[in-house]
């Protein structure tokens, strides 16, 4: 692990290090691992205290088309603190939530990692795409593409998710929920 | 099609199964319910000027809801009357003209063809453009704020269709400075008849304990107790169904229970606190009673909604076994933007598209539907019989109003209704209040 | 859809493609066939104890087989009875309710329903459980540890339907310690009808060496000679059509043929050797010969098994074009651990999802189906003439019995059966000898 | 259904919008006029030898079009006789025979069942193979190079059925050397009805300019004026209509318009220039004109092409709302192998799959069906009345010819016979000069 | 290629330095396009001899379910040693397999990949998850997602396949076949 | 940035160098955001001016099917060159492109990067698999899989991409149009 020294010597705007890279990778694919294995609260554990979770509603609109109209201060499906995140995860403890059980299967594929320094010491933005794949009962499917941008802090305990905003390809969400981290 | 008075058993106690899954009673549906109810489409805050419009649907066809130059709201087909191309690709915007992508057409905002290429050259000046313009919804009205549309040139006005539903409605609508939507409107799909979240958001509370046995677990507040229907709730509550087939249920007090955190329902109730004297002023208390209650409503035959929670929703069916969710949020203009926000996070937590609670309740709509699929299961009948007996007429409320909170009796009053429109009953029969001739008893 | 004689011609040789395409057809097939016919369920040995039970599908009926506490078995449609949602998501499991998550009503072992949540406060103590169990399927029996079951009250008994059959399925049921399916089943899916499936595993030798030429190429033993129909296999074997539809056909010593490596057949060669004196003294040579051969067979409408390989399937309908194949593997409750292992693994190399026989049978049987699309394709007729005029009643063996292996013998007569049961025979008339009046000559 | 004459009104103006989504119409679609008319398979020069084969589709049917051994072209249903198994997967190849994989049946190039496994063994040498062979498409002929086939055998010949059309297309087709088609085909969705693409190529150049505003501003040429329809084409043109339903468009001297850039279009400008002398001499100088014009065409019911541009398709039905795009590029044989490559990359450039035009249309065109989804919608009629009244007889030309480039001429003429089709009319009553009695009136 | 010697003074259960995980995905994005094209004997080659090759059933069963009921021994849609590979790739050619002539495309996207140490020197246990695409004939399409643990084992000849256990996020397998290596 | 002499210094056929592999990765994920992003002319700047952008039919043919018939010469779906390249950004640029008003959504999933010097000094093979998503009205998907073959060329600004073979795993193309660049 690269010292948090190292790292607040990059200049913000700058494509991270080979080695941070593959740290970046690393802590993506195990936070992945770790949602598709539903261990939630190594999974509580990876994010700041400070976390946005956040994932907009695509409203279609006319390319020329630039003032709001309405009421309209835009709408997220997730909008989301710690406590929140913290009361899903609390919620699955409680062994009462139907739609879980059995076991749901979901399964994340992040690919097209791409990271650069911010200009906060230690905090780099990351990009990356997602396949997220959830199957359960008999045969429902469900398919979600789309792209993260995050927000990763380098803290003396490693990584740590500080805001993630979810760009999720579908302006009508083609299943019955979105129950699941993304 | 078994006759309708098969379908539809002991003053709407039983519904054979195949209401939730038959493709000819989904035409049937179409035609007699979709093209000639009333049906929500927008609120007057979400196109507040001229030109502005939402796209959305009414029963399976697609229209347009757009202001008007004098303030007034129409709506229109959204289908060119040349070919049928679409006119209109977005959720919602502002403009003078849509065109037409295909071979340019125009139509303006009160939907007449204003343009055509070539008009002259190749229509040699003859064409009649105004027997070309875009299809227009035969009525279109708005009742405080909330903007439905029919097909039927003959449908009673929309205050005659809301009737007795409106002395309940009014008690939230007509707060000072009345209430608002908050779009854009999540969508998501359910693979389950559209009758069947109707159903439940109007008249179920008693699923509530169950089925969000989790949620209401951890959400906390007055009504955690009810988590895996530990005890009846706090204070008392009632169901109704009301002429025209729409549903109502209360819930004393309960109007913050689903605020997610302790201080959000606290930032809530103070509102409401604060409100209450100008609602008992102008109500009396029997119906200021509900401005600080918890809701569960349906507007025949397919938009629901949760005044507390406070989430909006259409049911927008797409054949017999699957429907699009528009879920908005509902708040009183006159709130802080902090409460405001409050309310539109909590209502996303709850019953967005990633809602706790909407997960809940969705595998439950669609097994409903999808069991169906079984020949012999699909010989069955459904049963919604409870509180039968223990409901009828009220001194001070209208409709017919049941003794408990937990009954079925708004569910039994949407099939009869469900019925009486599936006949084809003209709308002067229907009007007739709502003891039904429906009474042919079940055979096992 | 046509009159069934212009259907099924000259005694079952000619099916018009209809069979395989059309939806009329289909709905028809779900009320007189998977309505009425007893239907495969499960194997005792899969739920031995009370509260052991596995769901599955009749039909397109979701049903829970359950072990009863009296020890004997049950089963019901996976429905409740009050808005009809799924209360049972698992494929298998042990339990003393069914609990159903929308508004918890629970159900016990034998359907009934237990539990009401607020059975006093919301039915006021009226609600007459006893009316609202799970639906039970009519019959349920086992036949030496294999469980049917009906819709039909009427239907006749297991061993009367079975039949004929049962004088060959015997020989290998009756084995000391009788037989038991090895699950979880494999479930996959084919884009394809039912019946392509059940008499093509019933009844159709014809395919193995073209079909299968390159998997039993590199398998080898006994019938490798078979690959590219290069030769005929090298014991004689037969086909046999009996009453009610069944299907069966068979090859001389067999058996072990299609175990994976020829230490495999060889291990399962000395297993059926050790026992053959045992079964010649229980069922004479003629019977005994049965058990070391190999066999395919069908039972009306949907299961088929292959003894020797030991594939057991049923074919799950899922409208006229698909359905879900459940796939476990046979075998003698007292075989070795390590010989079952061989078994189980040579099914899942062959016969199972990803078994290279398998792969080889999935595509023409959906083609078969595919090709119906057409709408001038769809109007002729599928033929099955091979052996016509050479079969018949044996000295011997009970059912139609064809004179050589390769017949069609079993797949006409499932067709006629076929044709009684879609025409809505009685099931007395259905029970008369297969000699059929299905003789209308096809005019090309 | 409707009855045929409230689907078509005033003589093909109006067209009632469940020709674009009713199942039973398309059923009789594909009875009526798939079962019926001629349709194209292949182009001669992709099958040059004996043995040499394309698989394609008639209407929803799979066959297979093979060169015999005697130079001539058959057709067959892509289809095994025994158990309807498809007999050839690939879409192109040169082969003596197709051996079905299921049980090794096999079929020569005439389509005659020549191979039968066991077919002593197990049909004791009586099966009467001359009545199994492939079913044969009943007839098929060439015109100048471009094969069509029917199923009906009382239809007229090809030459008859293509009428008036050849007088068109042999100023192209009779061009020294003749043309041909490259292939293979690009082969992609639609999720329209067939009948929008086909009207739209043969005879919708009202389109042109506003659909493909970006296209042609970017390609530039003669034709860039017309985006965003800023000014008329520079030449006149017309459309055609003419008998059994065939459509014709033509634009003065805009052959090479679409080629993809400026020396591309200098080359074939070139080419046709050298040309010309002999087209003159061959045709005179009115038809030598459509050799240096552009032509949008479509043959009934099917099949489109645009010369000049030079993109050749066939419209594959798949159900009322989709279909598979084949796309060929047409070139003269003669030119040499640049001009043939300059050609073929602009065709993928233009509409190809990944076309800049084709990608224009395609929205469009299915839009026009995905609205007949809503039932209001549904109950609508859809307008081409454009130059009603403006087209007629012509002196020279034969067919219904409009006066100007901008018309549904040959739109309404497409409708009229399809009425006539559809209708189920004689052979002969169809052939019939196209002034119809569909001159019912709609009333709005 | 960091010699076995390096290799073995890893840690067990540690994850794999930067220069082991490049190698190790070297090897499964090559092991990946092998398969795609049908080159199915130098796939062989990557196996060790003692491979086992296995893919089990997602039986459906409640969180609160541990007793296995009835006979059930566990079920496997692959259960396959070097042996039956090998007859598998010595099936295919025969050339009388029907069903891959016209040739199938597959494709196999390899997404995820997380490897570690174990206590057997010279082997690393490694995750990676997986899209595998098939289409075949006019337009039919397999869709398959899921994960693999695999026991890669650093030989003198380089890194090979000791073991892979391929969990299909599928109860009911979509298609009529798995026939196709994951 | 390892320098061209650095790199021409590798051998013909053999793999890149993990440096090498790193900058080529960064490529590919740089130039499909560039393309989700809509970033039209700045991807342009990464083609070379001889680039070659091609994507052919997949004919079906029997495996012993080896003669071609008819007139065939192979048909692309894309067959481009700079020029035309740029006439398809240039047409986004009128503002006249309906199909793509409102914006569809289009998101491209690059994986299995392998990549290998060639005998042209600075020059790369590099071959990538996708999956490709399109999410635009309502709820209109496009799914489409398949690999790139690619050849790098390493120039004094960079990487830049001098040839494209796109291998879409279809032979019917399962949407109206192909109406973005892969
Ligand atoms: S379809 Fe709209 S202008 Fe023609
Ligand atoms: S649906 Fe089962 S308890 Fe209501
Ligand atoms: S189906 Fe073709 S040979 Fe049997
Ligand atoms: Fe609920
Ligand atoms: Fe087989
Ligand atoms: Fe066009």
């Amino acid at each position: 692990m690269a010292s948090t020294v190292e790292k607040t010597s990059a200049v913000a705007g700058q494509p991270v290090d080979r080695e941070t890279h593959f740290e970046i990778e690393r802590f993506l694919v195990r936070e992945a691992r770790l949602l598709d294995q539903e261990r939630l609260h190594e999974w509580l554990e990876l994010l700041t205290p400070d976390i946005r979770y956040l994932l907009p509603v695509n409203e279609i609109r006319y390319r020329d088309d630039t003032a709001p109209i309405g009421t309209a201060t835009g709408t997220h499906i997730f909008d989301e603190d710690y406590r929140q995140l913290e009361m899903r995860v609390n919620r699955m403890d409680t062994k009462l939530v139907w739609f879980e059980d059995p076991k749901n299967i979901a399964r994340r594929l992040i690919t097209n990692i791409d990271a650069e320094w911010t200009d906060v010491p230690g905090e780099a933005d990351v990009y990356s795409t997602f396949l997220v794949y959830r199957n359960r009962r008999q045969r429902d499917e469900t398919w979600l593409v789309g792209a993260r941008e995050d927000r990763l802090r380098l803290t003396d305990t490693g990584w740590r998710l500080a805001r993630r905003n979810i760009l999720l390809d579908q302006r009508v969400v083609l299943d019955k929920n979105l129950h699941l981290m993304m | 099609m078994r006759p309708v008075d098969e379908l539809i058993l002991e003053d709407g106690a039983y519904q054979h199964r195949t209401l939730f899954w038959d493709e000819e009673i989904y035409e049937r549906e179409l035609q007699q319910i979709f093209a000639r109810a009333w049906l929500f489409l927008t609120h007057e805050s979400l196109i507040p000027n001229p030109g502005d419009y939402n796209t959305t649907r009414m029963g399976e066809d697609n229209v347009i809801v757009i202001r008007q130059d004098d303030g007034s709201i129409g709506a229109f087909i959204n289908s060119c009357r040349h070919r049928g191309n679409t006119v209109c690709h977005a959720d919602a915007g502002n403009t003078r003209r849509f065109t037409c992508t295909y071979h340019g057409w125009s139509y303006g905002r009160n939907g007449d063809l204003v343009g055509v290429p070539y008009e002259n050259e190749a229509f040699f000046g003859k064409l009649d453009k105004s027997q070309f313009g875009l299809r227009p919804v035969a009525q279109v009205a708005s009742y405080k704020g909330l903007v439905f549309g029919t097909f039927d040139p003959q449908a009673p006005s929309l205050e005659t269709y809301l009737g007795d539903m409106r002395w309940y409605l009014d008690a939230f609508l007509d707060v000072p400075g009345g209430v608002e939507l908050i779009g854009p409107p999540m969508k998501s799909i359910l693979n389950c008849n559209w009758k069947t979240p109707t159903e439940n958001f109007g008249g179920d509370d008693y699923h509530f304990g169950w089925t969000h046995a989790a949620g209401v677990a951890v959400i906390g507040g007055p009504l955690q107790m009810l988590s895996g229907n530990a005890e009846l709730p706090p204070d008392v509550g009632f169901q109704v169904g009301s002429k025209y087939g729409h549903i109502f249920g209360f819930i004393e007090n309960g109007a913050p229970a689903l605020q997610l955190h302790e201080e959000w329902r606290a930032a809530y109730a103070a509102w409401i606190e604060q409100r209450m004297p100008i609602m008992v002023e102008k109500f009396g208390p029997t119906r200021a009673r509900f401005y600080g209650g918890h809701w569960n409503a349906s507007i025949f035959p397919n938009c629901s909604f949760l005044y507390g929670t406070n989430t909006f929703k259409v049911w927008q069916p797409r054949g017999p076994r699957a429907l699009e969710v528009y879920t908005w949020t509902l708040v009183e203009k006159e709130m802080s933007a902090q409460l405001k926000e409050i309310m539109h996070r909590s209502n996303a937590a709850t019953f967005g598209t990633a809602g706790m609670l909407e997960s809940d309740d969705g595998e439950n709509f669609e097994e409903c539907t999808r069991n169906n699929r079984g020949y012999v299961s699909r010989q069955d009948y459904y049963y919604t019989g409870m509180g039968q007996g223990h409901e009828g007429p009220h001194p001070e409320m209208p409709g017919i109003v049941s003794e408990v909170l937990m009954a079925e009796t708004g569910i039994r009053n949407f099939y009869r209704y469900w019925a009486r429109m599936i006949n084809g009953d003209d709308w002067s029969r229907i009007a007739v209040p709502a003891t039904s001739p429906l009474t042919k008893v079940r055979v096992a």
